[in-house]
């Protein structure tokens, strides 16, 4: 079997590097800078995603969302009745839990309302927000966690944002409007949207007990 | 195109507004909507770059969006009739896969279809594993790893296809012309073909199928077996618009069509059973497809989107009902309506005349050279023999629930009859004489087979893992001959 | 030079993350190898956007040609869909192992072939 | 030649962490290669590509992966055969050691899977991290430098004579400590009541269950026995699992407090 698998995967990579020996040079492409100035960005590529091909980001924000309900949906199948090991908890680590905060969420903000000038994008800056979030309440302890937030609060909250993001994808889809404040407008929710969704996946994942 | 895409945003948002509250209503609000947005745009509308030049995404309501859509949204219905007691996130995830599956319908765009066949991989999963069955957990977790290398396979081919020719319209790419002599792009058309191979479920990649499909939930089972393998066989079918690789999906085709059929005569979990068919009749629109059979290839896909959802509704409420899943144990204990489905449903999917599969069947032969025909006909044979088994099941015993039998029966005979009475030359002498030929044959057959029990070979994950990356480089190979005078 | 060894690199993640994939009996280690390798082909893709001396697709960036800013739109679509797609099949993973108590694929198997007997 | 580098770097991590042995190696290894691979596409001129496969690829994959391993990892426990503690009753585990170690798993969501080795091969077994407990065995030893847990059973190290001869001892058992260089060693218990009945060694210095069983047996027959020290089982830790070894002892004195301990000891000691 591994003998097989070996010559499979030989087999595959030398595929790999005939094909790819046939496509350098590449032939001169569009820069698309003209479609970033008709959109309002600096950044092409967030002129891609939020323009001419936000047809493709719905699909890609759906896939997020959905990904939140099948872990919310998955975990509640488990049977969890004893109590998660312990993580870690330090003063040391709450304090600058608290520090942290404030600057964590400034730069998060910053990537995703800059993100049709520079580098960033709702994407980064959401995965940003949602991972510090929890890395920050890890530090103070699970337990805590799990008692200050109220599920279907943060669930509101995510699908709002959705809906907001289909509201917005929708107006442009039918009215084509364009423009930075929209670049700016999308960025924000879309941060928000992942944000919130990846601060809720991994809350789940860290304290979720199950429900059967 | 605007009311298309309306349509589908309305599934979406419907979807989305579900998991807030009154799933139901808001499920139906979709289909509502959506078939008001098929309606609008119904004959079908030209291509559209949705976001314009260059990078836009093609998107057109050709024969197949138009195909797939009357099938989403019947399968829809169906699911609302049917499943009154599902809880939970059941309909808002089904609406939102039903509106995946409708864009995909419509994408003609390889990048978009990678993003479409994706999701409704996750969501599949997510609705197989509402069953909470360890075994369907599992199949469900194969398939989205296999699912997973196939992509990634897929995503490989895109660029090399993208690096070569500037572009990811199915359209473009079929106007320019793609010469497979080119090393770039023989390796990328058969990278792109391997990764939708893998996602649909074909043989020897694709025998989490049966498992999958048969282990989940009733409703969850239609849908997949209905539309959610149709995404994979529409991007095959752009792919074989856009590549010329034909004779490719031909062998594919044919393979997977015995392959399946093999495993499925000596299959004893009904819905198991029914799987495994799945996976044979996939073969039919393969060898539609590489025949260049566009029309066939698109009819069986919906034909087999009606019956093969009868069949899996009827099993599955049969399953739920009786409490047993092996078809010994069923035979003599189906309700009325449970017995008319599965019998409507297999009458169907014997080719029998006048029913959804003898049209589909008809339309792919009379564009079949002769050898081809021979081997549809060994085809419907073996599926005739393998369905023979269900005969002892049709006996009804007491009365029951109709919920979507009745509908989706009704389509099943509607479509066979419009089929019969739109195109010309169907309902000929001889191809009914040879569809009830193959039925008598095949039940004869399949009084001596009852005797002989093969061991066939286990499918593990790793095989299929290795049968995936093996089967790359196999069809790369195949690409590369295709060009040759002979593939032509 | 950096896009021929952009590329081998991504050659060879595919490989090494795919035998990980086949050879490893573990789901998590199965995962961590589809991982790489599909982080393979979304390098791939990136060098595929790189011409030498390229800038980036940034409007008043520099000089030179900028890069294909198609491939980096499309990559930062599929990332996140491989985050997704982790997440999921994680959360199968912790099932199955609260389930049938083992992430061994073999044993999983096993278990099938004999109808999943109760642990 | 930076990038040329820095690929070969993503490469070797990736190497690297998907041929470790233990899952924390790699998924820490992956994290370290995704970070790598973001460096590779800011040379590559895409700056939105690598900060989403910093965020994304590194910072949320890594995560989860982690809080995923907290709840199915696997509690390997490298264990010498003891009576009563931890020895095989026809297809499964069964003792003292072996209860306490199962019940503890389940308390972390861990399966217990045990590896049975010489006693001399667990302190290394322990520091590759090729097992996360060492049991049925004697702890401590001299340079071992193991984490240990709370004593679960006391007992004694003693002296057998059977007969004129050398002493031996089982090899990297606490016995070893109290012979002369260069006395004769045995892999396990089962050698050394060997040697001892044939007559190899005249004497044995061992812990006071398996003496006893040996006595009970009638396997050896000593003539004196004298006690060298008060010791006690306990498990070891790997120096790298304070965690566990924290969970552990919590573990433990509750099952002391609530006299559980003391009712599986009447148990399983008779």
């Amino acid at each position: 079997m591994k003998a097989l698998a070996a010559v499979a995967l030989v087999g595959l990579m030398v595929l790999l590097a005939l094909g790819v020996s046939g496509v350098f040079p590449r032939p001169a492409v569009p820069s698309g800078e003209d479609i970033a100035a008709e959109w309002g960005a600096k950044n092409v590529v967030a002129a891609i995603i939020l323009g001419v091909r936000l047809w493709d980001t719905l699909f890609e924000i759906l896939v997020y969302a959905m990904t939140m309900v099948g872990v919310k949906l998955g975990l509640r199948l488990l049977r969890w009745e004893r109590p998660l090991p312990p993580v870690a908890e330090t003063p040391l680590l709450r304090r600058s839990a608290d520090l942290l905060l404030g600057p964590i969420v400034v730069f998060a903000l910053y990537v995703a309302v800059s993100g049709h000038l520079g580098p960033g994008g709702g994407f980064p800056a959401g995965a940003i927000l949602g991972t510090a979030l929890l890395l920050l309440a890890l530090a103070k302890g699970v337990e805590r966690l799990s008692a200050e937030i109220h599920e279907p609060t943060l669930e509101w909250a995510e699908y709002g944002a959705i809906a907001a993001v289909l509201a917005v994808a929708g107006a442009l889809l039918l009215l084509g409007r364009r423009g930075s404040a929209y670049l700016i407008a999308a960025n924000l929710l879309i941060a928000l949207e992942v944000g919130i969704g990846a601060w809720v996946v991994l809350h789940r994942f860290a304290s979720s007990r199950g429900e059967v | 195109m605007a009311a298309a895409l309306s349509g589908i945003l309305a599934y979406l948002g419907c979807g989305l507004l579900g998991f807030i509250g009154a799933p139901r209503a808001f499920s139906l609000l979709a289909l509502l909507g959506g078939t008001i947005s098929f309606s609008l745009w119904a004959p079908g509308f030209p291509e559209v770059l949705v976001g314009g030049l260059p990078w836009g995404i093609a998107v057109a309501g050709d024969p197949w969006a138009v195909g797939l859509w009357g099938l989403g949204l019947i399968l829809h219905a169906t699911i609302l009739l049917h499943a009154r007691g599902r809880r939970d996130a059941f309909h808002p995830l089904t609406t939102v896969l039903i509106g995946t599956c409708l864009a995909a319908a419509l994408s003609r765009d390889l990048f978009n279809l990678y993003v479409l066949m994706d999701l409704s991989s996750l969501l599949a999963l997510v609705l197989i594993a509402s069953g909470r069955r360890v075994r369907a957990v599992w199949a469900g977790l194969q398939y989205l790893i296999l699912a997973e290398v196939g992509l990634t396979l897929y995503l490989f081919g895109l660029g090399l296809v993208y690096g070569r020719l500037g572009t990811l319209s199915v359209s473009a790419l079929a106007s320019l012309g793609p010469d497979l002599a080119d090393p770039a792009l023989a390796v990328g058309a058969a990278l792109l073909l391997v990764g939708a191979a893998v996602k649909t479920g074909l043989f020897v990649f694709g025998l989490w199928l049966p498992q999958a499909h048969g282990q989940a939930p009733t409703e969850v089972s239609v849908l997949l077996s209905g539309i959610v393998v149709k995404v994979g066989v529409v991007a095959l079918a752009r792919l074989a618009e856009a590549f010329p690789v034909g004779t490719v999906l031909l062998l594919l085709g044919i393979v997977t069509g015995f392959g399946g059929l093999v495993y499925a005569l000596w299959e004893q979990d009904l819905k198991v059973f029914l799987g495994f068919h799945t996976v044979s009749q996939l073969g039919y629109m393969l060898i539609g497809l590489g025949l260049g059979a566009g029309t066939g290839a698109l009819l069986y896909a919906v034909a087999h989107g009606l019956f093969k959802g009868l069949l899996f509704l009827a099993a599955g409420e049969g399953v739920e009902r009786v409490g047993q899943r092996r078809m010994a144990d069923l035979a003599g204990q189906l309700s009325l309506p449970v017995a008319v489905g599965l019998a409507v449903g297999t009458w169907a999917i014997a080719g029998l005349p006048p029913l959804a599969g003898f049209a589909a069947k008809g339309v792919l032969a009379q564009a079949a050279p002769g050898w081809a025909k021979t081997v549809l006909f060994a085809l419907g044979l073996g599926t005739a023999v393998s369905f023979s088994k269900l005969v002892p099941l049709l006996r009804p015993c007491g009365r029951g629930r109709t919920g979507g039998l009745g509908l989706l029966s009704g389509a099943v005979i509607a479509f066979g009859l419009g089929g019969i009475l739109a195109i010309p030359g169907l309902l000929s002498l001889p191809a009914c004489g040879a569809a009830l030929l193959a039925a008598v044959i095949g039940y004869a057959l399949h009084l001596g087979l009852r005797t002989v029990r093969p061991r066939l070979p286990r499918f593990t994950f790793d095989r299929a893992l290795v049968s995936a990356l093996a089967g790359a480089v196999g069809v790369a190979g195949l690409v590369t001959l295709s060009w040759l005078p002979w593939g032509r | 030079m950096e896009g021929l060894a952009a590329v081998a690199l991504a050659i060879a993640l595919v490989g090494v993350g795919f035998w990980t994939l086949i050879v490893r009996r573990n789901l998590i280690w199965k995962l961590l190898g589809l991982n790489v390798g599909a982080s393979g082909a979304i390098l791939f893709l990136v060098a595929l956007a790189h011409r030498p001396g390229a800038r980036p697709p940034i409007v008043g960036l520099g000089p030179g040609p900028s890069a294909d800013p198609l491939p980096h739109a499309l990559v930062l679509t599929a990332i996140v869909i491989d985050f997704a797609t982790l997440a999921l099949a994680l959360v199968y993973v912790i099932f199955l192992t609260e389930h049938r108590h083992t992430q061994d694929v073999r044993r999983l198997e096993r278990d099938e072939e004999r109808g999943w007997p109760q642990p | 030649m930076g990038m040329v580098l820095l690929a070969a770097l993503t490469l070797a991590l990736a190497v690297f962490a998907l041929t470790q042995r233990r899952l924390l190696w790699g998924v820490i290894g992956v994290g370290a290669h995704s970070l790598a691979l973001a460096g590779v596409y800011l040379f590559l001129a895409a700056p939105d590509v690598a900060l989403t496969q910093a965020a994304v690829g590194f910072g949320l994959v890594t995560f989860i992966y982690l809080l995923a391993l907290r709840r199915t990892g696997k509690l390997t426990v490298a264990a010498v055969e003891t009576p009563h503690l931890l020895h095989q009753e026809n297809e499964r585990v069964a003792g003292l050691e072996w209860e306490i170690l199962s019940r503890f798993g389940n308390q972390l969501h861990r399966d217990v899977e045990v590896m049975w080795v010489p006693r001399a091969e667990i302190p290394a077994l322990l520091r590759a991290g090729d097992a996360d407990i060492g049991a049925g065995a004697l702890f401590p030893r001299e340079g071992e430098a193991l984490l240990l847990s709370r004593p679960i059973l006391p007992t004694r190290i003693v002296t057998v004579r059977c007969g004129p001869g050398p002493v031996g001892a089982v090899a990297g058992d606490r016995g070893q400590d109290f012979l002369p260089p260069g006395s004769t060693l045995y892999e396990d218990h089962a050698a050394l009541a060997h040697a001892l009945r044939r007559g190899e060694v005249g004497g044995a210095v061992a812990d006071l269950l398996h003496v006893r069983q040996w006595v009970l047996s009638g396997e050896v027959r000593p003539r004196e026995t004298t006690d060298v020290e008060e010791a006690a089982f306990r498990l070891a830790v790997a120096p790298t699992e304070e965690d566990v070894l924290r969970a552990l002892d919590a573990f433990l004195a509750e099952l002391e407090e609530t006299g559980e301990l003391a009712q599986l000891v009447r148990r399983y000691m008779g």
